[in-house]
């Protein structure tokens, strides 16, 4: 069978023809739109396996880090309980998507990386946010709209942003950061400043133009930039298999000849180990990476969705398999922290919740002329 | 005549529509299963199901142009934008294909295709989440802009944008999706497409509003009349593509004064054509320039303050209503 | 190496890690991005192969067809060469991209198809339109924008549009016309019509994120869709692997589990087999295709284009496959025509351009009052 | 002094842009190899590397994408669109991106981009390929717009363009890219954004012309001077936004008369922002009312008669004129 220069091409016309394309079994059982949980059964399965090997690695982890990576998770898990319940009472306005259940993949992701290298996210931004280093004070003084906020209370929820901390934001345009993302990476090559990019979205901005013509230039020109795609198998009430003909997110990749991985986002060690791997070939190689991070979002799509089109079943199963609690038993297996640790971790991040609740109460308004200013530079 | 929300109403002539055409389809994000991001499509898909009300991925410029295709093929689209703010990811579908098509085609294709949503800002959603578009969509000849304030109004216009044979762009507004007024009961009750109408009759001057700004010039109206005796006249043209001109030009012939309260940014808004075609055709009759409330010149704020301050609001409406009458 | 029911993904970290992604080959020779000429060997090779059971086809297939294939081909090559020269005389106005070269692409496809089916492409479309029926005369009065054109002179070069023919334009956008057309299928099936869509577009387009949007949609609705790519390799001036990261673009179908083909453009009856294979599955399945077509244009872009980004050489190797040469020799060597009916076919060709040209010259221009005609219907 | 044509006067500012700041970079379709679809950026590829001067693929939204991140992160993109048509594709990145990003960010992070390309219409290059957008752009804080018409403010617009800290639109004019005019060759010679240029001086009747209006206009008012003995004063804006709108009220002061005469489509016009404004600060100025002249209703037709019909030209800006000075 003849091979072109055109790359693997396969032109015998008789095989394609007769070769039937299979039907992407997400689309077999998309009817009711469910997530498929027999996915879940597998790639729990694939984590006991790689379980053993994996206490080993944490083993020879800096403590500190494991200790901050749990932190962070938690602190996060615990903030934005919060954000739920001050929301109720008013207190935040507009849209306030929550991040409860995906905190392994911004923090696996995150605490790989130097201060220097940038963020760029969506809207679903605040544990982001937190774990570039803002300030959760600034974070929720943000999401009350008060002076107080990292963007003084012009951007609320959805646009949290740091320069001093490399912040790209916070984006409202499902998609748009991709392409925004990309653009950062650029001007890291451009400027060889050795700095990488992560690039967070969601599965259903995978669907957008933007993604396709942001991973083509990315490989094009060889950008410093790893893409993340957590996938939390929804895009509002839509799930994956409703809205995507295949299933195979990281596999698009393959469509530019880009490296790619599916990642287990319940594991914070495996997002860790797959985005140290990218972080390499980015800046070793100025090659970017397509990572989807497979989690499940908890909460509603936003404060404001009720999250009638899947069961309490699938949230308890996806629950089963809770980051902060899988992490928490390795940790603990791996004899790294002790039940008076995770305490402490706990003690701490309510502390330092209640600390940013009462600094977002007491930060003013913002003044009325801020109305006019930041429009132009 | 039934008392029913604006989102109630526009469900109804969906509705309608769906079962009067087997060629209208809604198609958009979360307008089925979900029941729509805002309801307005509640109830539809599982009484039509997934022929007729079809969610998409999140793909704007793609479904746009699907509707657009399938519309040039013989079907009436109902495309809905979750908000206009993701619209104009498919504004050259919108821009470049439908309003063109007709032209371009020497006559032989039209595009009997409704592209609608909420328009203009929420309640907090910040800068990218806020923007009032019917400028930069009524710019460009080949479509037809409409956007209802009332109960009515949103029903009849609705229908009427289906049943049109031309893209319409129908925008709704997400502050007025729970107001009631009243609506004929009539399956067949449309309103026409250019037709302004007079919400208010007045002496002393007149106010062209629009969407938001219909329910806040009518208060202002009121509160002008009680604590200034000011006698003002509130028009909504309710289609801003084609406009109704003449009976902007006959109620300023009477009252003299205008004042054009909008939601979207002011420079070279449809606030400003109005000012314009006015002085052109009503010149001599103007007793004071034509004052125009528009959001403020900067993106949208999210702090509670700050939006506040950024909108048209009643006071600012009466301010500009004395300044016109020299009060 | 354990599976996931996210399909055949590959969740082996050290694995994935560990495999270098392969640089495109594109990539490796795009300096001075020209076509790769070893392409061209290696899919001549491919021919000679098929070829003796090409004869065959040939021999089964219905000789009227087989005669007026030929002839569609010679009449677009005959029209286009008379197209550049009254351009050059100023008859001609605006863009006016040219399709010498391209011949087989739209032959081979739209001949496959039933009347009723439906076409769209892009501004490269005077072809498209002869083939799928609208008159010689009314393209190139169009072209001159005269009354009598298909549009009434109001659309010219690129956008010719029938009706009555099913011919959905002539698109001036790149890349528009791939979602337009996705819309056309999307109204086949509503409609349970039976009609199947071709949608024509260069490879460039590809790169538009509405491609990406468009299949996601095709396969996830399963519509009645052909996709032909047209890959004569440049897009203006930039030649393939100057602005794609990989070259295998028939493959960019597997990232949406969608049944794709790389076809010899230069081979008509390759063309009309793979169409055949794609209308079928289109038909009977309602499932969508990507046939990624390879060509060569042979004259500059548009009527404004020097070229001077490619060598003779380059232009002339591509000119030793020329379509209707190719196709000649096997109606010849099958005994299907006589160099007689050839000399009939060349005749007739030039016949058909010299009255299109006389009806373009004698007919008015559009009436001032067409100016404000069909804004609205 | 040196006399240039608008195209080569673009080209040297970029080039000495280059030159200056090495965060510079241009970034579009066909603008390295192929030296731009319309020779704007002739030679530069050739002469600043692959690095300063990058052919993209034809991706117009994700190239703008591009354009933003790399201008946040400390770049100067100058981003160039074949045509602006085009840019309807990327208009999610200029609107709710570029414009909107230093206020979301709450003043941090600024976007020092130029997009550039020609705007409006061609020779005969029909519906999709004829849009002036500079209303659809310039309804929308955070963005500024400027549109030459010689080639000294082709160049000294340009650079200053380049080094403003705020995203800009740069709209040429294909029509013009040949006009010559001298051109001071001074290498710091800028011209500030939104600063009015009176291009003729007259007291009689103002016309507001921009981009492709103002040749056109100048010859309107040559021979309205020799036919009807009319002194015209032509003003050229230059930057649509921030707009100086004090040197046309000062002009309309002194003339009481105004024509504003565009190329784009007049509905919400940049026009009618101009003829309600000067309305609002000259009403007791103006002795006639506000006239425009903009492309005709319609999509682009191919046709020549018809193209020639749509567009604005010197006689119909004389009639326009003589309208309103009522002769
Ligand atoms: C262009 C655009 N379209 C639609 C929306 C409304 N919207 C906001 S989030 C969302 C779902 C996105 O899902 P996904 O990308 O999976 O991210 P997730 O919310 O799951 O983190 C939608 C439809 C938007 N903000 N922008
Ligand atoms: C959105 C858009 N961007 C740019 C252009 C200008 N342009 C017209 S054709 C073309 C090249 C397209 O190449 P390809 O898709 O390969 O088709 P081909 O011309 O080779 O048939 C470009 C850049 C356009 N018409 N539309
Ligand atoms: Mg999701
Ligand atoms: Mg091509």
């Amino acid at each position: 069978m003849a091979k072109t220069a055109a790359g693997q091409r396969d032109v015998s016309n008789k095989e394609v023809a007769a070769k039937k394309v299979p039907e992407a079994k997400a689309r077999s059982n998309s009817s009711n739109g469910e997530s498929d949980l027999s996915v879940v059964e597998m790639v729990h399965a694939e984590y006991l396996e790689r379980r053993s090997s994996q206490l080993e690695t944490i083993k020879k982890t800096d403590k500190k880090i494991l200790r901050e990576m749990l932190f962070q998770m938690v602190l996060g898990r615990r903030f934005e309980e919060k954000c739920a319940e001050v929301y109720r009472m008013g207190k935040i306005g507009g849209f306030c998507h929550l991040y409860i259940g995906q905190e392994a993949i911004a923090v696996g992701s995150m605490m790989a990386l130097e201060p220097s290298d940038m963020v760029i996210t969506s809207y679903r931004d605040h544990v982001q946010a937190m774990v570039k280093g803002i300030s959760p004070e600034a974070v929720m003084a943000e999401l009350y709209g008060k002076e107080g906020g990292c963007v003084k209370g012009k951007g609320g929820s959805m646009h949290m942003f740091s320069k001093e901390h490399e912040f790209y934001g916070g984006h409202g345009i499902v998609g748009g950061q991709i392409g925004v993302g990309t653009g950062m990476a650029y001007a890291a090559k451009y400027k060889e400043s050795g700095q990488v990019t992560l690039c967070f979205f969601g599965e259903a901005a995978v669907n957008q133009g933007i993604f396709h013509e942001s991973l083509n230039m990315a490989q094009l020109w060889k950008l410093p930039i790893i893409y993340i795609c957590e996938n939390n198998q929804y895009g509002m009430g839509t799930s994956q298999d409703r809205a995507m003909s295949t299933r195979n997110i990281a596999k698009k990749a393959d469509a530019f000849e880009m490296a790619n991985e599916f990642v287990d986002g319940m594991d914070v060690m495996a997002v860790r180990e797959a985005t140290l791997r990218a972080i390499e070939r980015a800046r070793n190689e100025s090659l970017p990476t397509l990572l989807e991070v497979r989690a499940y979002r908890y909460m509603g799509h936003s404060m404001s969705d009720p999250g009638n089109y899947r069961t309490r079943e699938e949230i308890a199963k996806y629950q089963e398999r809770d980051p902060i609690v899988l992490f928490k038993d390795s940790l603990k297996e791996a004899n790294v922290l002790s039940e008076k640790d995770f305490e402490k971790i706990e003690q701490e991040a309510i502390e330092v919740t209640e600390r940013a609740l009462k600094f977002a109460d007491e930060s003013p308004f913002p003044d009325e002329s801020e109305l006019l200013t930041d429009v132009y530079a | 005549m039934a008392t029913l929300t604006i989102r109630d109403a526009l469900n109804q002539a969906l509705r309608e529509e769906l079962i009067r055409d087997e060629n209208v389809f809604i198609m958009g994000e979360e307008v089925a299963e979900y029941d729509g991001a805002y309801k307005v499509t509640r109830g539809l898909w599982k009484e039509f199901g997934d022929k007729r009300v079809v969610d998409t991925p999140i793909t704007e410029l793609g479904f746009a142009a699907v509707g657009v295709g399938a519309a040039m093929a013989g079907l009436r689209p109902v495309i809905e934008f979750m908000t206009w703010n993701f619209s104009i990811l498919a504004a050259d579908q919108i821009i470049n294909h439908a309003a063109k098509m007709l032209y371009m085609s020497g006559g032989q294709f039209n595009v009997p295709i409704v592209f609608r949503g909420p328009n203009g800002s929420a309640y907090q959603v910040s800068s990218q989440h806020s923007h009032a578009l019917e400028a930069m969509y009524a710019n460009f000849p080949g479509l037809k802009i409409v956007m209802p304030s009332t109960s009515a109004d949103a029903k009849g216009l609705l229908k009427s944008a289906i049943r049109d044979d031309n893209p319409v762009i129908f925008m709704e507004q997400e502050r007025m999706y729970g107001l009631k007024s009243d609506v004929p009961e009539d399956e067949d009750f449309l309103i026409p497409l250019g037709v302004a109408d007079v919400k208010r009759e007045g002496t002393d001057c007149t106010i062209v509003a629009r969407s938001m700004t219909v329910p806040l010039s009518l208060q202002a109206a009121d509160k002008l009349k009680e604590e200034f005796d000011v006698s003002v006249e509130v028009i909504d043209p309710r289609t801003i593509k084609p406009l109704d001109i003449e009976t902007i030009i006959n109620s300023v012939k009477k009252t003299n004064r205008l004042v054009i309260a909008e939601e979207s940014h002011a420079f070279a808004s449809v606030g400003a054509e109005i000012s314009h075609t006015v002085m052109e055709y009503a010149f001599d009759h103007l007793d004071a320039p034509v004052k125009r409330i528009s959001t403020a010149e900067a993106p949208m704020p999210y702090a509670k303050n700050l939006e506040a301050l950024a909108l048209p609001s009643v006071d600012k409406i009466i301010d500009a209503v004395k300044e016109v009458c020299y009060i």
